[in-house]
């Protein structure tokens, strides 16, 4: 294995704010003070974040219904991203697209599309215009256990392979896709075993650990970088919460999820941290300290920002330069 | 008689069928998990305990693929009832809706047959813009298909049912505010649409609209939610000495052109509401439908209000611009005298 | 100036294009394979050997995964122009055009475009349900996207180059009787659309439409095959003193809504001719656009001549009976008098 | 290997049928006797004939838009499809399909597919109605080297695998998707290895030899019958024609066409068959003369059926008891 200089300070800060953030998004949520539906993200922050560390500001992240850990870690501002789940006009997308929808593609990251796996082909796509272009950015597309049996997911990966584009596809298989358990819908124990069946390498990493991700991350975005085509990584991982707004959770354990709650990677992190002395307690409530009044600091910009006209509807339909 | 919400009387539609026939079956996506919410509107919810997960099938994630499946098993002489979670991911399964289920009996000489449902919620509910669409237009225009869209709990039991029985393929279009689902499934602005549903079985027969408000000034034709639009306009224009006849076709296809014909050659004036986007959208077929065969009794244009041709927007207080309002409504009929 | 068919401008300005920006590229199935056939009409033939296999980019059949490959590509700084083989098979490529292509510039506000071609043939050329189609309808119904259907070489070379340069998907319609193409790809019964086409560069711009005939007694609007159809029932309505004015729209969407507004106001009378199926059909929303916008300007019904609500059928003699014929256009239009 | 008695001499006939129909079909079509265009299957005829030797007339095929094989395979009367062909009323699809649907449900011949890969999910749907029901009936797919690269593949057979339906995926990979090579569109050697990512058995079998597939067909059919579920069966074949009307093939060699052609099953067939005495020069020259009288009866039937009327065009859009 080869030895990196780990962020692991950085990642933290970031592991943590993406919690924060969603903590708070979801008391906004219950008090009515923001509509819709949220999916949140909270238990995975070690993927996105062990991935987008590797990530140049003009690489391209491509993301699902569960975005917000994403743009996060790839650079999208929290307020930008609180105005949007407000319907703001200050929102990274206007107010057009809400929560699952979140990107700014000033940083890289496109706004998410919802409709699972349909990201896949088109990070594909991202990929094969840096390799013509010659520009030598990496697409990444994350997705769930359930995109995995998409037929995008087939077709994008086997494009990806034969024509060895620079995107790592990093499947989060956090064990369900909404309510159904990834053992009624596979018939394989990995996910990462379908790359095969496009010639393309598949690994299998700890989800919950985000120096296992990183390491991982870090071998497949430098082949891509590097021309040697893609990689398809699945991280075992497990959303601490509901599917999306308000879900009971009563199709799974609590024993299960007390079992993954353990293995939490942020309380982790910040003992691995104190461990290696690249922290002390007193610089982790610092971050804490930060990271709190950077979530303030998104929701007063977001509650104060003005809604969008009713006809802001009519514009940006089509694209004006 | 008992009151139920829509989502109440679907589940008991399909309930009851598959107690009468056992081929009838569900397939789709966390419908019948123990634990799990019966699928995304709760249509199915607990039905997994009576028929078991044979009969109440949880899929992948997998639109396309288990939508041909329900197609082959309809041909093999089951009676699938599919679902998707929204209507926006039926543009995924398409290819098999419309070039295979549709089709086949056609294509085989009329020989093979293909009895299967497809439900699909529709309609805009603060999501963003893929998972708020209206579905309807693209499969009235496909020959081969019925086309349902139940407004009211009574209307959507017995169409339900009468789907299921019926031979060919059938796609059910649901309004998301118009459930009533309960619980953490609830819908932000969803309407009262409870109804009372008859203890004893009745059916009520694809093809055949009602009038919902009787009226001799202005015939409002809706669909789904914007029947309640409509019905709520009526009101209000009443008030101004406008009588409006609202319609609602229940049946898209085939459609029941002579109800909705009859009305404008009473009324003379026709306005056309629904939730789609303008251009290409169902009301445009209406339209055209009078615009040939009711001409000569129109004494005013025709007007359709509909969506803007945007996508939906995510932000309330541009979905609320975007969905027609009662406003609207009032406006465009009142524009016709 | 060059005689040349339909196949040959498309091509020519497709090389054209590809000369002036690197960015363009052309991504379907057997498009650019030595020895192959240049696309299923011969549209990209030779293409390969002056831009190499990366800009006439081959791909499995796998038309969602290459149409959002191209969705890519386009946010990410090329141009693709992505191509099906036959339109029909449009529908497995339905979500990335409808819910991501169509949808991301909007869900982004504004910030983000895909400058994507999607070109697909549409017409019946006797090969059954599966190949047959006409998908217009099912495209004019999207917001976010546009649709040109050229039935000329003139168009097709100056419309197509405005569509490549364009920031927003447009999806191209293209009849396979039109296209002329030649040797093993002939067409049966197709017609002779070659045309002059100037040897200095031209662009036509989306949204302008055109009148192929000026008459004074009625409007017939056509569209790619039934152009010809319009024109051809036009020279026998002539002879019995009927003038009939044919408007070809080349772009459905933008529509140039007034170019036909204009001539109905004149006229007094409509009929829309179009291939595909009746029910919710691109002709019904001409219908209902001319219903509200020109009401007081019509003298007689609208009429709508289309294929029948079935699929296509395979046998000559029936499908001949399912494609509108002149005789059909002739008699609409006399109904009118 | 578990031995098996061979029907080899009704194999041979059924292939030698499929051969001689196909080569008037293509005489028809090239004066104009016949409308529209036509995918010929002749080549691969070892894989329809192989395969379907094992099946009950209760069993299913859906085919593709190669059908004619199968169809024969499958039991479709000569007549029907060639009166198919003609677009005559006396069809096996009245006139309504033509060549690319032709079918017959009452020998468990669907009207063929020609959306590639759309009879995937379909034949999973006609088996798991058959394991509903109760009637250990078995499906069949066949499909092209080409469908195995769409969404539907994928799809379809992971259901087939998690739910262990009777039913046996067989790609004919004759080497060309359309005018398309293997190569440029896999970058694995094996289409049958995709078999692993859904869990189910996938086995490589020579598609030239009709004692291999049958022999491979056999297992897996007895597999699915029996309730082990589905299997994918790799044929390894070739079209020795076009890939429809009028194809000039300039996109292969020469060579390579000689190669497969050395290896034709119904001449090799011919020689096994007289190599183990289970036939003579005679037996196979009096097969050859019955073959050819079948398909002048069924050209006769086809040419000598009245037309559909044009309002036909009306009728079987929905399904009437
Ligand atoms: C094509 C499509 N089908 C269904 C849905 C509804 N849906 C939203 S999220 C989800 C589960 C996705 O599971 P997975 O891919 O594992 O992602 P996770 O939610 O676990 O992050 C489903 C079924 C959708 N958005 N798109
Ligand atoms: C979805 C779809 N895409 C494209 C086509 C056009 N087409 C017809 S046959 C064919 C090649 C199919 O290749 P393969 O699956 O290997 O079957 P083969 O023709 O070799 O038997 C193509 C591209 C089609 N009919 N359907
Ligand atoms: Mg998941
Ligand atoms: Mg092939």
């Amino acid at each position: 294995m080869v030895q990196v200089q780990l962020p692991l300070l950085d990642m933290y800060r970031t592991m943590l704010t993406i919690r924060r953030f969603e903590e708070r998004c979801n008391q906004l949520f219950l008090q009515g003070r923001i509509p819709s539906t949220l999916h949140l993200y909270i238990g995975q922050e070690a993927v996105a974040v062990g991935v987008c560390a590797h990530l140049r500001r003009d690489d391209y992240v491509v993301s699902t219904h569960r975005p917000h850990g994403h743009a996060i870690a790839k650079g999208v501002s929290l307020r930008s991203i609180m105005a949007e789940l407000h319907g703001k006009a200050t929102g990274c997308c206007k107010g057009k697209g809400g929560s699952m929808h979140v990107g700014d593609m000033s940083v890289g990251m496109l706004p998410a599309i919802a409709i699972v796996g349909a990201n896949i082909p088109i990070a594909a796509g991202l990929a094969l215009a840096a390799k013509r272009l010659g520009t030598d950015q990496v697409a990444v597309a994350f997705f769930g256990d359930g995109a995995a049996n998409e037929g995008a997911f087939h077709e994008g990966l086997n494009m990806a392979a034969i024509w060895d584009l620079p995107v790592v596809y990093v499947c989060e298989n956090n064990l369900y896709g909404a309510s159904t358990h990834v053992s009624k819908v596979f018939k394989i124990a990995n996910i990462a075993d379908r790359a095969a069946a496009y010639g393309m390498p598949g690994v299998v990493v700890d989800g919950m650990d985000v120096e296992a991700v990183y390491q991982a991350a870090g071998e497949a975005i430098a082949r891509a970088r590097s021309g040697g085509g893609p990689t398809l990584i699945e991280c075992k991982t497990y959303r601490f919460v509901g599917h999306s707004r308000s879900d009971p959770r009563t199709y799974r354990s609590k024993e299960e999820e007390a079992a993954w709650q353990a293995r939490d990677p942020i309380p982790n992190t910040a003992q691995r941290l104190i461990a290696l002395g690249l922290a002390d307690e007193a610089a982790l409530a610092q971050i804490e300290r930060e990271v709190e009044a950077a979530v303030d600091d998104a929701v007063a910009f977001a509650e104060s920002s003005p809604l969008p006209e009713p006809t802001d509807t009519l514009k940006h339909v089509f694209y004006e330069a | 008689m008992a009151r139920m919400t829509i989502a109440e009387a679907l589940r008991q539609a399909i309930r009851e069928e598959m107690r009468r026939d056992p081929r009838v079956f569900c397939i789709g996506e966390d419908i019948g998990i123990p634990g799990g919410w019966g699928g995304a509107f709760t249509v199915t919810l607990g039905l997994a305990e009576e028929f078991g997960h044979e009969r109440i099938l949880d899929t992948p994630i997998s639109e396309l693929g288990f939508t041909g499946i329900a197609v082959g098993a309809a041909i093999g002489g089951l009676r699938p009832i599919v679902d998707v979670q929204y209507g926006d991911f039926l543009f995924l399964a398409m290819d098999q809706l419309v070039n295979e289920a549709a089709k086949l009996t056609y294509m085989s000489g009329g020989t093979v047959k293909v009895p299967l449902v497809m439900r699909a919620p529709v309609g805009a509910t603060r999501r963003g813009a893929q998972h708020a669409q209206s579905l309807e237009a693209f499969f009235t225009h496909v020959p081969g298909l019925k086309v349902i869209a139940p407004s009211t709990a009574y209307d959507a039991k017995g169409l339900l049912k009468s789907a299921i029985r019926d031979d060919n393929p059938v796609i059910v279009f649901e309004h998301k505010l118009l459930y009533g689902s309960k619980g953490p499934r609830k819908e932000h602005g969803a309407l009262d649409a409870t109804g009372e549903v008859p203890d004893e079985e009745y059916l009520i027969p694809l093809g055949k609209g009602i009038i919902r408000r009787e009226g001799r000034d202005v015939t409002i034709v809706g669909k789904l939610l914007t029947v309640y639009r409509a019905l709520e306009a009526a009101e209000r224009l009443a008030q101004e000495g406008i009588e409006a006849e609202v319609i609602d076709p229940r049946t898209l296809v085939p459609l029941d052109k002579e109800l909705i014909l009859e009305s404008v050659r009473k009324t003379g004036r026709l306005v056309i509401v629904e939730e789609d986007n303008l251009t290409g959208g169902w009301a445009g077929d209406i339209a055209a439908i009078v615009a040939e065969e009711a001409f000569y009794w129109l004494d005013a244009p025709i007007k359709r209000v509909s969506a803007p041709d945007t996508p939906p927007p995510f932000a309330p207080v541009m979905e609320d611009f975007y969905v027609p309002s009662v406003e609207r409504v009032v406006q465009a009929v009142k524009a016709l005298f």
